[in-house]
């Protein structure tokens, strides 16, 4: 069977199967987190070292993960709409961003809140503490650069270029900022303090990193739809979309 | 010889024009006409090469102008609203450059002679600074004197230029034209220009 | 089960704090930009039928 | 005839000439940048000498930051930009000159202050020398890559906050490299790692910034 | 009806409002350059704790002065600044509320984020608050005195850097007394002194400054 | 009544015009004609306290604006090239704050009917940015409708408008004139407008 891709790529098309594919993701993601928390509140035995704090950790790592997966899949979107001059693809990876964003927070400030407990200090200049950090900026520039763009081709294209320039510097960084954590000194915190972890743990982490993503396929779908809505405002299937919406 | 087909050209979220085609052979001239934005100026940086078009291809010769892009830029002389001059060097400094970006070795007295073909050789070790808006607009236009490519595509050459100015550019296009060359113009001003075949393509806003 | 008891639950040995804001924010970001979304397609459906009236 | 590059070359250290004053506004901020510190951290030479390798490279940073509107700017709004665009010569190359003058106009002199700047935080004499090589092999990247941003954010609103939004993170391993190769001398190791680390930076950026700017290039003009 | 600054206020605090991630990018530049030092300087707790107080500031300074550009530029391109100069309002007035909205909007954010940048440097908590109370008193000076140069460079060529030549100089004693502020508590010293000397120029800025960019808004504008 | 002795204006280093003079009385017209460039725009700059002269003086009501400062910009409503408005605020929401900016307090009832008079009711609620270029402009306009001072000086208030719109907006101003404003216009129209009395300045460049 031949698919037509095309047909499915312009947003007239994509914007109704968008909102039939939200709620199954949301529902997907709701059902697994709360398989996750079951796991990691109930199941999950108390760490003998880190006390409960360590449940923490069921949380930050799939955010962790998430900030950094967003980013090669945000970064491969927008590679793809630059090639194929896809309007679709631009919009996702436009979409992709914020979520990603805030995962990225999300794992800088729930390491801190363990960290604090942990180590005693809210942040120390780690070296993946530090990349971390780095790869907030990366988010936020293309950001702020799409958002102050404001013809939306130009800033589709603008946006993308940048995200590539990223993907390729993020090794680069990640690399720099571990060597310069290691040669000046031994950090006298060592972030791999955790111990071997529980199959249980393990569990726990991969149903909420699942959670996690399909959130974020949720969501960003959620997202393209606005941004669909707000770039063909004067295309006639919006406004006859909103004319036949209620309120 | 230039093709044209089926080009569209979207602006924001405006679309300026669709279905624009037309071919021009040697020795033909083209007026682009319109009211103000109606996407003239849009239309001439598709054929350059510098707008990518919504629809539709430019064909230089038979092939698409973003294949063989260094072939077709050789070939081509655009100058557009912008006169692409630097204030702070002479005008001779500002044309010798532009030529030989473009590809073309002059010497100073062949610039001269370009600069003085247009009427303004007194301004040519001047900063192009401290010169008025038609004495710049002439010193951008003293390249067409330099140029050997066949393609020139001129938007409003003639705004800012006095009478005797505009007669000489004018003479400068019968020329090329005769030489087999071609000319793409906007104008909003009535200039006679003498072409082996004229058309023109008239944009709706 | 892990837990003798709810309060022991919510203490999460000492730790209640760290742990409690780390998922609560999580929560609310969550919750934050689902309605952010909704809110963000309302209004550009509202704009797109202003104009449409036109 | 494929010394396109040089006339573009020539050209922009003209001008850079002709308008002398500009160019040095670059160096005064880096002086300046480089002088509050002491301001602020208070003149202990001891701190000011540990942190020396930091501050200077951060100053640079800004500096080589703060420039970058001159990169394509004029050439933008005067329309040389086009004629750049459509002339029959690789772009990549016309904007690997612009580069090139730039560092010359805006990096070179930099580098050539930051000794005498080292001085005053107290450097010793081989870490000021590491910090000139440090420097001469890290800010060409600073402009390659700079150029990216600056050729994106081309008639952007808000350009010159954003610049640095999209530009100074992706400085950061620049940063880390070279103040790293001062410290290191600072303390008696060799800095050899760290500087064969910048040349390396250096020599990717050569080869991926100057095609991403001409990319990037394209899509601001149309 | 004299309230037209509150319309100004209100007027611009809603445009910020609309334009929310315009107004973040402020925040973002300080939060950058002072999470460079750490990378420039190295991870020690000591180090860092001890430049903490200059560092901070002069990402303070340098976080104002970039964001000057925002605080004239739009009215003068868009005429509204025209329509400020021939309101039936004393011009100071309304600068003062574009200004006080800058603050809001630039320098407040900055105060509220600095403590928590403070943690990274490992300050300890009562040197965090003085940090805060010094920006509180210190920021406001630094959108004063700011403005006076946003207004002179307004329509300039090359005016991002030009307004950092005249601003950053200007900004100097401020620096000087917040960061001392800073320090002094981190020795266990009292930071009264300070701080009030912070006041002392806030107060005197607040009378000279509105009059002198209300001046150089007339002259800009011509 | 304003009256105006002698004025020069001086830009870069070109002497646009010297030696202009001329009363306005209540319900007069002035035109103010002349090529591009001729320095219309000045003059009426000049006239608002935004330029100062090179030489001579505007005296209103017998004062020098330059005295009396607030006094005249409580009576003069300009409307220049640019339109003054911000593109993320609505239309609704600009008209209200420039007009309190001048001194008049509007509910959103009186704001909406004079949006309604020029015929961009059904704008008031988007963001200015998303209007055309016309559009843009009636907003501005509508300031007119609620306006009321007596003196006004519109810089090329029909350029961009529809024939429509320039209708309104010359009843509108007859209507000033007719309760005794006056009014200082250019414009590179020929439109009709009533006044008691009508007087017309040409600059040459
Ligand atoms: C602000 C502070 C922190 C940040 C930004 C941060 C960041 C990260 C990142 C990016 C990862 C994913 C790395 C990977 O999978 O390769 C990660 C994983 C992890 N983090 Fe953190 N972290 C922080 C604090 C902490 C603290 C305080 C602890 C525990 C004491 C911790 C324990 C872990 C563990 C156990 C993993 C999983 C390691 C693995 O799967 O390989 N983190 N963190
Ligand atoms: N970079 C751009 N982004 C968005 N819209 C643009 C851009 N450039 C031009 N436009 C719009 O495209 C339309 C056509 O512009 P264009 O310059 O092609 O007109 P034109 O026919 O050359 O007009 P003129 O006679 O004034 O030169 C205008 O409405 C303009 O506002
Ligand atoms: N700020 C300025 N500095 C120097 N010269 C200026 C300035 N503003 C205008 N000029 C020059 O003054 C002259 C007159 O400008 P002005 O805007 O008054 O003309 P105008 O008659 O209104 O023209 P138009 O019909 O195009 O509106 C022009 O030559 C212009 O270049
Ligand atoms: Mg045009
Ligand atoms: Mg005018």
């Amino acid at each position: 069977m031949k698919i037509n891709w095309f047909k499915y790529s312009s947003p007239q098309t994509f914007y109704p199967l968008a909102e039939k594919m939200i709620p199954w993701f949301a529902w997907l993601a709701a059902i697994l987190a709360v398989a996750g928390l079951y796991i990691s509140f109930v199941m999950a035995p108390t760490d003998f070292q880190q006390g409960e704090a360590y449940r923490i950790i069921f949380v930050h790592v799939p955010a962790a993960w998430m900030s950094m997966v967003i980013y090669i899949v945000m970064a491969a979107w927008a590679g793809l709409g630059l090639a194929l001059n896809a309007r679709l693809s631009a919009m996702m990876a436009q979409a992709l961003a914020p979520t990603g964003a805030i995962f990225t927070l999300l794992a800088l400030v729930t390491g801190s809140l363990w960290g604090k407990p942990m180590w005693g200090a809210w942040w120390v200049w780690d070296a993946r503490l530090t990349s971390e950090l780095i790869l907030l900026f990366l988010y936020l520039g293309f950001i702020a650069l799409q958002s102050s763009i404001d013809d939306p081709r130009r800033a589709d294209r603008a946006g993308a270029l940048l995200a590539l320039v990223g993907v390729v510097n993020v090794p680069i960084i990640y690399f720099s900022v571990k060597w310069w954590n290691t040669l000046h000194q031994g950090s006298s915190i060592n972030m791999g303090a955790a111990p071997k972890m529980a199959a249980t743990m393990l569990l726990g982490m991969l149903l909420m990193a699942l959670a996690f993503w399909m959130y974020t396929v949720a969501v960003a779908l959620m997202r393209v739809r606005c941004i669909m809505l707000e770039r063909e405002r004067s295309a006639d299937w919006v406004k006859a979309l909103s004319l036949g919406a209620k309120s | 010889m230039l093709m044209v087909q089926g080009l569209a050209c979207l602006r924001g979220d405006r679309l300026l024009f669709k279905n624009v085609g037309f071919e021009l052979n040697a020795g033909g001239l083209m007026y682009v006409l319109g009211e103000n934005g109606s996407g003239k100026s849009s239309l001439l940086r598709i054929l350059c090469g510098l707008l990518k078009p919504e629809e539709g291809g430019v064909f230089w010769n038979g092939k698409p102008i973003d294949l063989d892009t260094d072939i077709y830029q050789a070939d081509l002389t655009y100058i557009g609203h912008l006169n692409g001059l630097k204030d702070d060097l002479t005008a001779l400094e500002n044309l010798q450059i532009s030529a030989r970006l473009a590809g073309n070795q002059v010497d100073d007295a062949v610039a001269l002679n370009s600069l003085a073909a247009i009427g303004v050789a007194r301004c040519a070790n001047l900063p192009v600074g401290v010169l008025s808006q038609g004495q710049k607009r002439r010193v951008a236009l003293a390249r067409l004197w330099l140029t050997r490519s066949q393609l020139w595509i001129l938007d409003e050459p003639f705004a800012a230029l006095d009478t005797a100015s505009v007669d000489v550019l004018a003479a400068r296009l019968g020329e090329h034209m005769s030489n087999g060359g071609m000319t793409i113009i906007t104008t909003h001003q009535e200039v006679t220009i003498h072409a082996q075949s004229t058309q023109t393509l008239r944009l709706s806003a | 089960m892990q837990w003798a008891s709810w309060s022991a639950f919510f203490n999460m040995g000492g730790y209640a704090f760290y742990v409690w804001v780390s998922f609560g924010l999580t929560l609310l970001c969550v919750v934050w930009e689902v309605l952010a979304l909704r809110k963000r397609s309302a209004q550009a459906l509202r704009l797109s039928r202003l104009l449409a009236q036109e | 005839m494929n010394d396109a590059w040089l006339i573009i070359l020539k050209r922009d250290l003209l001008l850079a000439f002709r308008r002398r004053s500009d160019v040095a506004t670059t160096l005064f901020f880096f002086l300046i940048v480089s002088s509050l510190f002491p301001l602020g951290v208070g003149p202990e030479v001891a701190v000011l000498s540990s942190i020396a390798p930091g501050v200077l490279w951060v100053a640079a940073l800004l500096a080589g930051m703060i420039s970058l509107n001159r990169l394509f700017a004029a050439d933008f709004t005067d329309g040389s930009l086009e004629q750049m665009l459509i002339a029959p010569q690789p772009l990549a190359l016309l904007v690997l000159a612009k580069i090139l003058a730039h560092w010359l106009v805006c990096g070179l002199p930099v580098v050539l202050l930051a000794p005498l700047i080292g001085l005053q935080y107290a450097l010793p004499n081989d870490a000021l020398l590491v910090l000139v090589w440090s420097l001469l092999l890290g800010t060409p990247t600073l402009s390659l890559i700079g150029a990216i941003g600056a050729a994106l954010t081309l008639g952007v609103r808000g350009s010159g906050l954003l610049v640095a939004l999209l530009v100074l993170p992706l400085y950061i391993p620049v940063l880390i490299f070279g103040a790293g190769a001062v410290a290191a001398s600072q303390h008696g190791m060799s800095a050899q790692a760290h500087l064969s680390l910048l040349a390396a930076c250096s020599l990717l950026s050569l080869v991926l910034a100057p095609l991403a700017t001409a990319a990037a290039l394209r899509i601001s003009v149309e």
